[in-house]
């Protein structure tokens, strides 16, 4: 990756602070963004990316610490204000307007104007469908209702708004966390493009595959301090990764193969209608399987279905060569399934909630006395024992579940499914938005809990860790298992042109 | 890394609880009347106001499980399930000449019956909390005139009934004793301690997530409804007690009395958010203003004005010493 | 931060609203503090049916002026809308502030008999006036006219303007009021009996505001084009029935009476849409419930026959039912009505 | 980034749909207008439309006005005292003797003023419209019993446009109800106002982020409410000719019917003042043709209360039934 010969700072930031409460944020963190560049801001769980480019972006005002854009003081009043200093974000946590469509969605705040002042609805049509077709996302969305589309159309749509904003800055907060590789793909390019614009772009991921596509330059954060500053050029993983955590971190994880044993799962011609079409599957005790395919290729849907969430039109499931017919998630969960939805806003947590009730939330009816009493203590037992496994960073277990960085929710999410302990795991982008050396802990465990006899289920658009769990994939390409892979022939290779549908 | 060391919930935390703002509200209002009026303060006066307190309290209490039940939940039929249960409770034991224990026992379940009416139209069929019960707040309102014909109903007065809403125990109103009382200690005990309680906040701030941890969120939301209306025919049951005549419009404009003092409580009104021990406050709060409001001889139409001014009021300031988003 | 500063403010208007708000409190609780102030002999009250109306604020006039006169003082208090469980808080509040007598128009005939009865138990007169609790343990009613006497008027009146012959129809107040429902009857007995050639149609129309009473009317006139007269019961659907004959240019063709107040009606009477309001001397009322509030307090008997100071004609008393009736019903018409301020 | 398409078999029938859905509210109306043509006598004639027009009128204003802060999930259960302050206050100050114009403009002005108390106790205050409205409706309700203190204020129509007053047989006041219902109707698609109550209230902390001014626009909405209270009273001055102490209390319920059964989302941010409009026109002929039909009067809830909540059922569930034939998921 060449470094940009235009130096000229567009973003500036030193001695930039924030604290909530008796948590430190960020602390004394200062670098210089030049216009064109490409700059990667990484760090563990709650380091406090979020919150540095929620002050750049107006959304907290710093405690301390200065910035300038452009030449200028930078002290954004409001997201507004930074908007219009040349300020474009997606955030983590995505916010969208639900009942809008998406071409509302696109220009909410700077809707095109006539003369008379009034919306101009025809051109904004217009401008919309010009910017879907530039990125190639389906022009039909526009007209869809936002919170008609999948998670990943919509932080397709959320990218598009970003990037059409004419922005000095561009800060993408982990975008790609739910995309798969093609669209991660197109995505760089369109970093890339607006780079050579001349916009300095902010990037944040957990995934280091992606880092020498999108840097010319990282930043590392540690609990808040700013770890270290190089260029792309000087940059190995393990260097990174040390400077992330201040230990060194084994990024590899260990397996043994998976011995054959009974199917636990199976499904046979299920149908969903306008997602799942004929799918056969099976997923054996003590395996994992992953599930890989383009965004729409109907994973989702098929765990959904397992699920109970969603009926099949046709074909059948077994669980343990029982037939398994779920009229809602109780049922599932009673035939020993766990889902762990991909989805954690609305899915997953429960925002006005506490760390400890969202933890033990699926393993409460055991801890129940008379009267459906909740035995208390047990209770904390339970939620104390998962934060510290999972290493979850919250001061106290009645903390609230929303003041906890986006990683830490999903760890939250994570312990709750498994101190259940089920017979069949069903994880939906598993490790979305965890830091690098948590994820190696998390695909472990996770082969783990396998091997100890549950047949786990993985959904993931994160092709590496998809091949580094799984002893089996299955590849869906619009509502079809395209193809099922395994041993030699499970290769990157094999699995993109399966995506694709390219012959091999 | 985590635990164990720092306070269960930070101080701010409980300063900002509305509860404590409530308490001190109480104190101050309960000095202020005092002064307003030499008669406040007597003890046996302190005890028998808290009997204006039990109807409206009962549906106070129905209509913040169904707020805190999520999902734009409301009850606004509450006030003519009353009005309707009371006539139906006047038919049995007038009419049909039935112990008024009796007639008790089969309006409360004819209550449960009224709210299942909106539990089954907004917990199974989906519709809007809101209309469903803005329908049926017309519907049971206009059908409780319809059964009397416009008139009144009576008969409660035998078997000893009345002194369910006319005797004191060492002072405290029966039905506050009897009813009020236990139905807000069992359902602060459930909201605290029992998963009934958890499963309300869950269902509350995320439905789709309950449903995913295995809820049974219509037939949770189902039952609240259910639970309101058993609970408005529960004040019928006091109020035909209390008053031994059951009218067409007893409980007529007292489901807007009930959602302010369930916000007040600091109910919030996008569910799984507040505390029943809240509401019971602002039952309180409520309560000792209109009586000693009405002691200092404040004119009815006025007293409603300072009470909004107090719902605002308190939502202003308590907003103000802990500068959080809405109360 | 900005929002702190207006939230500041916003606090400060609202305390100042409160502070006004207490100080406009203060002439509703004018009438007590003579009264709580003591030494200057018992302590009487009336209990209205709602605060602050013509009707009831004429009542007070006469029942002010009657206490002062016999060395009592006067309060008088009401729900503000018809609500009995608030009337019953007001009685009993009244009941705690040690008052010696107390009258009291319920809104129903039962839901006041335990708290009359406790009341009586500690010492306390009561009475009913205006409308009665029969059987409850008050020692007296003070009516101002009898039902019968009040239907059988409004429907002679309603009689002669339509010809002795057509349709009308009825607009009355909450479908539980009993007065209301009372004078109806009595209305309908009248008819039935005299008029037989009048037809009532629609069935009496239950309303709670003027802008409802407005609109069943009109939709009355509508469905029924040759209606030839309303009744308008409370005084809330006295103006409102009026104003959808004026509305639909019928003044003349559809005659409206009713028992509104004269202030009330004063407007529709004088421009012809009423042909008259049926009510009694109000204030008068106020002066004998007063009067006799002062007879029990003082424990002595009533005659068969009263002269009460400040009324003009001598008051039957009944002591079969323990009733004072005032006298018959007061007809308002164009020729009289200027003369009367309530 | 190919995302999977709908199949294109399927879009012109969906498109169909869709009209389909969209045209639900519009049919029960025409239904309930058969149906009481044939079982009302009188219900179809110009009179009593007119009728139907003249009394709903103030009643459309206050639900316009609901529909804006529903829009920005929010509520106002003010109206209805409001209404009856400013009331009072036009028809006290035009008996008077003020002129006509002068009247209007301080009517509108005071119900901006008082729109504007809501709107600061909810943006600057960061009350809930739900406690804040609670609040000041109980304070409104008191402020018109101290104003009218004993004394109902009789006034005919301050001008004739907002009285009961027709033209060829139409009722003016139809046309400026149409008028207002039309402009509203056009901020809320073409103007940026209008746009961004949408956005706020499908999501008010995601719209700040886009740089809505979600505190002043919120604020602009609950004085234009009070506004449209303003014009209301005037209206209900002119049609109801007096005003007492409980004066337009009873107009806060119906005003919020007529917004969820015209199907704008409690929830802020779906619907519009057109869909109010047909929720309104849908009960304000149901009370009418009920009474017409000759329905015993204690029937009259009963009947209004089912038809309305069958009215909502069908509407929500077909539509249901058709989002799901078009593909929209939840
Ligand atoms: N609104 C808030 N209230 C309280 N604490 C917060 C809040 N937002 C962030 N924090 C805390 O600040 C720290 C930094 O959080 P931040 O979201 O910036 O982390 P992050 O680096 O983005 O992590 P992740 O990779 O998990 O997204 C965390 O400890 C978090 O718990
Ligand atoms: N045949 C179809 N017609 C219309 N829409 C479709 C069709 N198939 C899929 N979709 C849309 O694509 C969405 C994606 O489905 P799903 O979430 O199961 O895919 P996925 O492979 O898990 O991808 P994602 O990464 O988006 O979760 C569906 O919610 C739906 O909106
Ligand atoms: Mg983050
Ligand atoms: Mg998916």
């Amino acid at each position: 990756m060449t470094t940009r010969s235009d130096v000229r700072p567009i973003l500036s930031v030193s001695g930039l602070s924030k604290s909530f409460g008796a948590t430190t944020a960020l602390a004394d963190v200062g670098f210089t963004l030049a216009a064109g560049e490409r700059l990667a801001v990484l760090g563990e769980n709650g380091a406090g990316k979020s919150t540095l480019i929620k002050m750049i972006a107006g959304v907290y005002p710093p405690d301390r610490g200065k910035m300038t854009l452009d030449g200028a003081p930078h002290r954004p009043s409001s997201p507004g204000a930074a908007l219009a200093g040349g300020i474009s974000v997606v955030y983590q946590e995505p916010s969208f307007f639900p009942r809008l469509s998406v071409l509302e969605n696109l220009y909410v705040g700077r809707e095109p104007r006539d003369r008379a002042g009034q919306v101009d609805w025809r051109r904004m049509r217009g401008r919309g469908e010009e910017l879907f077709r530039r990125l190639d996302v389906p022009v039909e969305l526009l007209t869809r209702r936002m919170d008609a589309l999948s998670l990943a159309e919509q932080q397709l749509a959320l990218i598009a708004r970003a990037v059409d904003i004419e922005a000095k800055v561009l800060i993408l907060d982990e975008p790609t966390s739910i995309l798969t590789d093609a669209e991660v793909r197109r995505l760089f390019l369109i970093v890339q493009r607006l780079s050579e614009a001349g916009v300095g772009v902010l990037y944040i991921t957990h995934r280091f595959e992606e880092l020498e596509h999108v840097a010319d330059r990282f930043i590392v954060l540690k609990d808040g301090r700013l770890a270290g500053d190089l260029p792309a050029s000087e940059a190995d993983h393990d260097r990174i990764l040390e400077m992330m955590s201040g230990r060194p971190v084994n990024a590899a994880i260990s397996r043994s193969a998976a011995q054959p044993r009974p199917v636990v799962l199976e499904t046979s011609g299920l149908t969903v209608p306008g997602a799942v079409s004929d799918v056969d599957l099976t997923v054996r005790r003590g395996e994992v399987v992953g599930l890989y395919g383009l965004v729409g290729a109907g994973r989702t849907e098929l765990a959904l279905t397992v699920f109970g969430v969603l009926r099949p039109t046709a074909g059948t499931m077994r669980v343990d060569d029982r037939p398994h017919t779920p009229r809602g998630p109780r049922d599932a969960m009673a035939a020993g399934i766990a889902y762990l939805p991909e989805d954690r806003k609305t899915l997953g947590i429960f925002p006005g909630m506490d760390t400890l009730s969202n933890i033990t939330a699926v393993k409460l009816p055991e801890l129940l006395g008379r009267l459906g009493v909740i035995r208390r203590a047990e209770e904390r037992k339970l939620a104390t024992t998962w934060i510290d496994r999972l290493r979850i960073k919250a001061p106290t277990p009645a903390f609230p579940i929303t003041g906890l960085s986006g990683g830490h929710q999903q760890k939250a999410l994570f312990a709750r499914q498994l101190a259940t302990e089920p017979r069949i795991l069903i994880l939906d982008e598993p490790t979305r938005g965890i830091d690098v050396a948590t994820k190696t802990d998390i695909q472990q465990r996770l082969v783990e809990v396998a091997r100890e006899g549950t047949a786990v289920l993985v959904v993931s658009s994160d092709l590496p860790e998809l091949l580094a769990v799984s002893d089996r994939v299955y590849v869906m390409r619009e509502g079809r298992v395209a193809a099922e892979l395994s041993g030699d022939d499970l290769t990157e290779d094999a699995v993109l042109r399966a995506t694709m549908g390219v012959n091999r | 890394m985590t635990t164990g060391a720092l306070p269960r919930r930070p101080l701010r935390d409980r300063v900002s609880d509305r509860r404590v703002f409530l308490a001190v509200l109480v104190v101050a209002l309960g000095a202020l009347m005092s002064l307003l009026s030499p008669y406040f303060l007597e003890v046996g006066n302190l005890l028998a106001m808290t009997q204006y307190g039990a109807v409206i309290g009962l549906l106070a209490l129905g209509v913040s499980l169904v707020i805190l039940g999520g999902r734009g939940g409301i009850d606004l039929s509450g006030g003519s399930a009353l009005s309707l249960s009371g006539i139906v409770m006047g038919l049995l034991a007038q009419n049909l000449g039935l112990s008024p224990w009796l007639a008790a026992l089969v309006t409360v379940a004819f209550g449960a019956l009224l709210g299942s009416v909106n539990g089954f139209m907004i917990a199974r069929l989906g519709l809007p909390p809101l209309i469903v019960t803005l329908s049926t707040l017309f519907l049971y309102g206009a059908l409780a005139q319809v059964l009397t014909g416009g008139g009144q109903l009576g008969g409660f007065n035998r078997e000893g009934f009345a002194a369910l809403g006319q005797s004191a125990i060492l002072g405290v109103p029966a039905q506050v004793l009897l009813v009020l009382a236990p139905a807000f200690a069992v359902a602060i005990w459930a909201q605290n301690r029992t998963a009934f309680g958890r499963r309300l906040h869950q269902i509350g701030t995320s439905d789709r997530a309950a449903t995913l941890v295995g809820i049974d969120v219509s037939k949770l939301r189902f039952r609240l409804y259910c639970l309101s209306g058993a609970l408005a025919a529960l004040g019928a049951v006091v109020t035909n007690a209390w008053l031994l005549t059951a009218r067409p419009s007893a409980g007529l404009g007292m489901e807007l009395q009930a959602i302010t003092i369930a916000v007040l409580g600091g109910i919030h009104i996008f569910g799984g958010r507040g505390h029943l021990s809240g509401v019971l406050l602002a039952l309180v709060v409520v309560v000792v203003l209109s009586w000693g409001l009405q002691l200092a001889q404040v004119g009815n139409s006025v007293q409603t004005g300072i009470l909004g001014l107090v719902l605002v009021g308190a939502a202003l300031l308590n907003n103000l010493l802990t500068r959080r988003a809405p109360g | 931060d900005m929002r702190n500063i207006r939230a500041g403010l916003m606090a400060v208007v609202t305390a100042t609203a409160l502070a006004a708000c207490s100080t406009v409190g203060g002439p509703a609780g004018q009438s007590a503090a003579p009264s709580t102030g003591g030494g200057e002999g018992p302590k009487v009250a009336f209990v209205s049916q709602v605060e602050g109306v013509p009707y009831f604020s004429a009542f007070k006039e006469g029942a002010e002026k009657t206490a002062q006169s016999l060395g009592m003082s006067y309060t008088q208090a009401g729900p503000s809308t018809a609500d009995a469980t608030e009337q019953l808080r007001i009685f009993n509040s009244l009941v705690q502030q040690g008052y010696s007598a107390i009258a009291v128009s319920p809104l129903d005939p039962r839901s006041m008999n335990p708290a009359i009865a406790a009341a009586r138990k500690k010492g306390i007169v009561v009475v009913t006036a205006d409308a009665d609790a029969p059987d409850s343990e008050r020692q007296l009613f003070v009516q101002q006219a009898s039902d019968a006497a009040l239907g059988a008027t409004v429907m002679d009146e309603i009689a002669k303007a339509m010809g002795g012959t057509g349709k009308y129809g009825i607009v009355s107040g909450a479908a539980d009021t009993q007065t209301f429902n009372s004078w109806v009857a009595e209305a309908r007995k009248r008819q039935q009996s005299t008029y037989p050639a009048l037809e009532l149609v629609g069935g009496v129309r239950y309303t709670t505001d003027t802008a409802q009473a407005l609109k069943e009317a009109q939709d009355l006139m509508t469905a029924y084009p040759d209606l030839k007269a309303i009744i308008a019961v409370p005084s809330t659907a006295v103006p409102g029935v009026a104003q959808a004959v004026q509305n639909a240019g019928k003044t003349g063709k559809v005659a409206v009476s009713g028992f509104g107040s004269p202030k009330t009606a004063r407007t529709y009477v004088e421009s012809g849409v009423m042909t008259s309001t049926v009510l009694w001397n109000v204030p008068d009322l106020g002066v004998l419930t007063v009067w006799a509030m002062k007879q029990l307090l003082d424990g002595k008997q009533l005659a068969a026959k009263n002269t009460v100071p400040g009324l003009k004609d001598p008051v039957e008393y009944s002591a079969a039912t323990k009733t004072l009736v005032m006298g018959p019903p007061m007809v308002f018409t164009k020729a009289n009505i200027a003369q009367y301020d309530y | 980034m190919t995302t999977t398409t709908v199949p294109s078999a399927f879009a012109p029938s969906a498109r169909m749909l869709v009209v389909l859905r969209n045209a639900l509210l519009p049919i029960l109306l025409v239904a309930e207008v058969i149906f009481f043509t044939v079982a009302a006598p009188g219900f179809l004639s110009a009179a009593n439309l007119a009728n139907v027009v003249i009394n709903s009128a103030d009643l459309a204003l206050l639900a316009a006005g609901v529909t804006l802060v529903v829009l920005l999930a929010g509520i106002d259960v003010s109206v209805g005292p409001m209404l009856g302050v400013v009331a009072w206050v036009g028809a006290t100050l035009f008996v008077a003797g003020m002129p006509p114009a002068l009247v209007v403009v301080i009517a509108l002005l005071l119900g901006g003023a008082l729109g504007a108390i809501n709107g600061a106790l909810v943006v600057g205050g960061r009350i809930s419209p739900i406690i804040t409205t609670l609040g000041t409706a109980a304070i409104f309700k008191t402020v018109l019993f101290i104003l009218w203190d004993s004394t109902d204020v009789f006034a005919g129509p301050v001008v004739p446009a907002l009285g009961p007053a027709r033209a060829g047989g139409l009722p003016l006041v139809g046309l400026v109800v149409l008028a207002v219902f039309g402009v509203l109707a056009y901020v809320l698609r073409h103007r940026v106002f209008g746009r961004r109550l949408f956005a706020i209230g499908n999501d008010a902390e995601g719209a700040r982020l886009l740089g809505v001014p979600v505190g002043r626009t919120a604020f602009a909405a609950y004085v234009l409410v009070g506004v449209l209270v303003g014009l209301a009273a005037l209206i209900y001055v002119g049609r109801v000719g007096v005003v007492q102490a409980t004066a337009g209390n009873e107009l806060t319920l119906p005003a919020i019917a007529a917004v969820v059964v015209g199907g704008t989302s409690i929830l802020g941010g779906e619907g519009g003042v057109l869909r109010t409009l047909g929720g309104l026109v849908f009960i304000a002929l149901l009370q009418n043709g009920v009474v017409l039909m000759g329905v015993p009067p204690l029937w009259n809830g009963v009947l209004v209360g089912a038809a309305v909540a069958l009215a909502v059922a069908f509407d929500v569930l077909t539509r249901r039934t058709l989002d799901k034939r078009i593909g929209a998921k939840k």
